[in-house]
């Protein structure tokens, strides 16, 4: 079940732009540029506006054709919007967490991502989906489930870990003819602003991005994540840690982190999601195969626990990666 | 119903009949890619229910609705070059006897297995209608088997809170593969699943094409004035194994012999004679042709190539 | 119904209403860790029910169960400290709030938040015990929002289909978080959502703590002789936000007071005192010694100690 | 749709056991140990005995209470059979293709995966998954989904290669405490055959198998691939190619993998699942994290391409590894 926790409204954040305000004004722009876009889900209309508020700022300007409340059938609704989107319209689907995504599971890995290969007919939908932990929501409001989308062809999955890519990646992801999951992060949402004076960019799906230059170790990561190898690479200093922020995760921009690493010789990959079969898995592998002769010591991989993440505040510290066991990764593998 | 439409039924329901029992021999000789799935007995159901629909509106036909495909004027080449893996095939060779086979310059969408995954589309499909304030219906078909899955109620439902224009047309054909209804089900009317979501439904004889034409008719024009969404119960009966390689010994043959005095294409010929619309020979005569082009869709079929392995990979994503 | 039950029902609303008040107060004053659910409301339907269950009788409560819980059997200082995510909670830390408060010494299965996945868990409990021939029941709480769910209605067919003895209790609270029931649905009377699948379904007062314990243990013994599944629509009011960060404003104040007036709990101490089956002096001893029982829970709580980082991995499988 | 594609009945195969029957009989000799275990699923039962015929031998032993017919609602009976399994019950759950599993999805990776981490409560069932394609099937029903499960914490999945492992995995994951899915390779049913005289024993899960022994390069596989490796290390000849069967991809016995990369140098892992994030990326980041010194030359992964399985069998050949890819990749491998 969804309890918003923490998630109110807080007070207005001055000149800055919120995490959350870039997603609410993404669709906002997006919704005044083109009649065919609009937002469904589970209370995102109405007085209420989305259990994260997301989309209240949207009801007023566009109304209940264009924020549509749906009732809480996951696979009805997304299925739904695959039917609107192969008639040419472009929902962007709420997910009240992306937790719930799994409920949808078939209409999205089954119908949706399989239909342009099979028949040729575009299905430009995007699922916002809010994602990851560490503000102590339990097993069922906490997950980052992107590992089981970048294995289902035909899907594009995207994570946003700054502001502006919040905007912009949400903006790229609407124009995009294929189904887009847009995962956001949680814990980001009231905690990360940037002063953004213009309309920020589109970015481009399948970028990464380099959060941060250095020279002995690549750090590769995505989402909440970057905030955390940042904090490890400024703790550790100078022009040592390069971090790479993949910003899509499917696909996969490998050729930026082979760049890195012919350059640094050392690569670590971190993510709050299962360590298992995550994504760092298939980093860790594209290093194996192709950045053999590049590799000064072994790869290393943060990520979650093997186990559901746990709701008791040290349990859940525990499950995650965070700066400190970042950084302390990075200083034994420039040890090796 | 004009004499041209119940003569364009009947032309069809020979040609489904025809296609189908082409690709039994097909399969039966060997010639045949994979499993294909047997559609005798719902004739009058995917053809009555095709025809009901105006230019514009949108089906997504399952399995057993050839028919349907045909009617909406896809190419029986395309389908039989689909049936054998072909290039020419609707998908290309990507997907597998009639799934996949959507062509929205058709306005036909395609199906995967997973049962009932179209139905929300089509009701999504409606729903863009409603958002756009066109005069459009969609349209679904569903199984027995189906009205037990989750995702039909939630579709139903979905559709009534919305009144989207959709039409769901239930194939209640007695069996889900092996299974008899009262080992799916404990209920014995299906429009009680309408009930359950306030959505109109009506159980109809699905052997009849008169009565599927004009009640689905009745209900698409409903749907297009506003009403919103209907459930129509057509009754009929699978006559072959749920696919080709089925051999349906658990059927029993009481229950064949019986709807075949009911077989939907016979009855619907016999009906038109005796009406004095047409007489046999024209009977034989559609027949005929329709065995003609049949035969000329496996000949495409055969000829075509199958696809070139290098395009394995092309268009999974779209604008690439 | 016994003087003696009634009085114990009254016991555990209003132990239950304490309860939930306090974890109200602990919230407002940031004692609280994560988010947690308001009961309020949904007394007399937990109470009511939980209590018409026989000792072996298998029970799947939800998150506006607190009451459900705590009749079945389940202690206080446990589920308070798992509200704490303490190591003495009932999932040592594990989940959160009500989630996962499962423990098979009493016959409860524990939720996770895909609503409704306890469903199909409770039926299947129930066939475990036809199986076995054994002469239980179970039973399982939804909200009105999940009779929308396909998963409810899946399992209410396979309970029909297979004669389960299972009891379905539908809270209808007239939110599905702030979704009311007209954008939820466009049927108005559930019991339709049991006629869908064959299942004997009836509309209750749900803040009517007799009449909640009479059907549902009316139908409990129907389940137990034989006669299969049944679902009781409860019908009530959640008198409180969605969860303890919501301010439900989206909730017209007219329709709260409404309801108010309509309170289960003061209700029956109301109907009990009136009927002199005791008095007020009694009630508020009741309270009195709900108020010190559920201050030793929070004490016991707060002192239990924090899960150890370092048992993380402990228990993802079961013998290891 | 499920279409049993020449998998009708086929004659007897005299004093050989097909992998099918290993199935079957794993299945009757558990039924006949323990009252506890039934099976459950779509056609199961009545005459038809399964869109296989894998149940079929069972019904006329143990009749409709131990062999029961389900409607067609995965998610529903998967929960159900949560509900049996709790209640102490072993529900051995039959999905008619692998490629339904995703319908059941959240029953099995939200409840079943996480009830005895979060409250303690063992759920003993088995899914049986008849996976794996090469047989002219299309998208839906050729489909190797285990990366999806691997990735989920508290399950177990393992992938027989074997008549005997069919049967002894089976058998050890009916008796296993948790869920457990079984995925069946459809295209061994009835080509694999083995001479089986006393009934096989139980294998433990978790443990790899070598599957034939080499010294120069690694295989690392699972399923019916396990046989094209096979054919490559034969065509290749000698005792140039260790390949080993995974047997369980959840858990991973990496310490096996370690062992023979270590002799080797050399790795090399194919699987018919999409290659991308699949069950090789993890064996490969493992590769690169914790064998790196012992790694003579890249790693190679060999797996499905990024797209929906397709049906036509130029495509389909074109999608999945064979003897003739993995002979190639070897061959290669040895020249670095
Ligand atoms: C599958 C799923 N989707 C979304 C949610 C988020 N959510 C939690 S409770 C809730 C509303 C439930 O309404 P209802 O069933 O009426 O129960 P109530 O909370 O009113 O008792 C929603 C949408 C969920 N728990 N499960
Ligand atoms: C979700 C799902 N589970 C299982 C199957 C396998 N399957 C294919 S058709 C079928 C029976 C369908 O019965 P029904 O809906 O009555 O349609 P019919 O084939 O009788 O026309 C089954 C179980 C499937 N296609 N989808
Ligand atoms: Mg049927
Ligand atoms: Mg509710």
């Amino acid at each position: 079940m969804s309890e918003n926790f923490g998630f109110t409204d807080e007070a207005e954040t001055g000149n800055a732009m919120t995490y959350l305000q870039a997603i609410s004004g993404a669709l906002a722009a997006e919704m005044r540029r083109d009649d065919r876009v609009f937002v469904m889900g589970e209370d995102v209309g109405g007085q209420f506006g989305g259990a994260f508020k997301v989309t209240k700022p949207l009801v007023a300007e566009f109304g209940d054709r264009r924020v549509m409340n749906m009732p809480m059938t996951e696979m009805a609704f997304v299925g739904a919007g695959t039917g609107m989107a192969l008639m040419g319209l472009r929902p962007v689907i709420e997910m009240q967490f992306a937790d719930f995504i799994s409920t949808a599971f078939d209409a999205i890995v089954q119908f949706a991502a399989t239909t342009h290969y099979r028949w040729g007919a575009p299905v430009p939908w995007v699922i916002r989906a809010p994602a990851d932990g560490g503000i102590r929501s339990g097993p069922f409001h906490s997950q980052n489930p992107e590992s089981w989308f970048v294995h289902t062809p035909g899907l594009k999955v995207v994570v946003p870990s700054t502001v502006e890519d919040a905007w912009g990646l949400l903006v790229s992801a609407i124009r995009d003819e294929n189904p887009v999951i847009y995962f956001e992060s949680k814990p980001l949402y009231r905690r990360l602003t940037a002063a953004v004076t213009a309309e920020p960019a589109p970015v481009a799906i399948g970028m990464a991005r380099l959060a941060r230059p250095g020279e002995a170790v690549t750090v590769v990561t995505y989402g909440a994540m970057v905030h955390e190898a940042l904090a490890a690479a400024d703790s550790i200093g100078g022009d040592v840690v390069e971090v790479i922020d993949l910003r899509s995760v499917k696909p996969l921009d490998l050729d930026t982190v082979a760049v890195s690493v012919a350059k640094t010789g050392r690569l670590l990959i971190a993510h709050a999601a299962n360590r298992l079969a995550g994504v760092g898995a298939e980093v860790a592998a594209f290093a194996a195969e192709e950045l053999f002769t590049d590799l000064d010591a072994p790869v290393v991989r943060l990520g979650g626990a093997d186990v559901p993440v746990p709701f008791s505040p040290p349990l859940e510290d525990a499950y995650r990666p965070d700066a400190g066991r970042i950084g302390a990764a990075v200083r034994e593998l420039l040890e090796f | 119903m004009s004499d041209a439409v119940r003569r364009t039924i009947l032309e069809w329901m020979i040609f489904t009949r025809v296609f189908d029992e082409r690709l039994e021999s097909l399969w039966k000789q060997g010639r045949g890619v994979g499993g294909t799935f047997n559609q005798r007995g719902h004739e009058a159901i995917s053809v009555g229910a095709g025809m009901a629909l105006g230019p514009d509106d949108v089906v997504a036909p399952l399995h057993r609705d050839v028919g349907c495909y045909l009617v909406r004027g896809m190419d029986p080449r395309r389908i039989m070059a689909n049936q054998l893996g072909r290039e020419t095939g609707v998908t290309g060779g990507r997907d597998a006897n009639l799934h996949g086979c959507g062509d929205l310059s058709l306005n036909i969408i395609g199906f995967v297995s997973h049962l009932p995954q179209s139905l929300p589309v089509a009701v999504g499909a409606a729903m863009s209608f409603t958002y756009r304030s066109e005069s459009r219906v969609a349209m679904n078909f569903v199984g027995d088997g189906s009205t037990n899955t989750g995702l039909f109620h939630e579709s139903l439902n979905l559709a009534a809170v919305q009144r989207a224009p959709v039409v769901v047309v239930v194939e209640n054909n007695q069996y889900a593969y092996s299974t008899p209804l009262a080992q799916q089900m404990a209920v014995e009317d299906l429009t009680a699943r309408g009930a359950a979501h306030g959505v109109p439904a009506v159980a109809i004889d699905g052997n009849d094409a008169d009565v599927v034409y004009e009640t689905v008719g009745a209900f698409v024009e409903k749907a297009r004035q506003g009403d919103g969404p209907a459930l129509i119960v057509a009754n009929t009966m699978r006559m072959r194994g749920h696919a080709i390689h089925d051999g349906y010994e658990y059927v029993p043959p009481e229950l064949l012999e019986q709807w075949e005095q009911r077989d939907p294409v016979d009855r619907y010929a016999r009906r038109l004679i005796e009406e004095g619309i047409l007489e046999q020979a024209a009977v034989d005569a559609i027949r005929a042709d329709a065995e003609a082009t049949v035969a000329d869709a496996v000949a495409y079929a055969e000829s075509s190539a199958f696809p070139d392995p290098a395009t394995l990979t092309d268009g999974v994503y779209a604008d690439e």
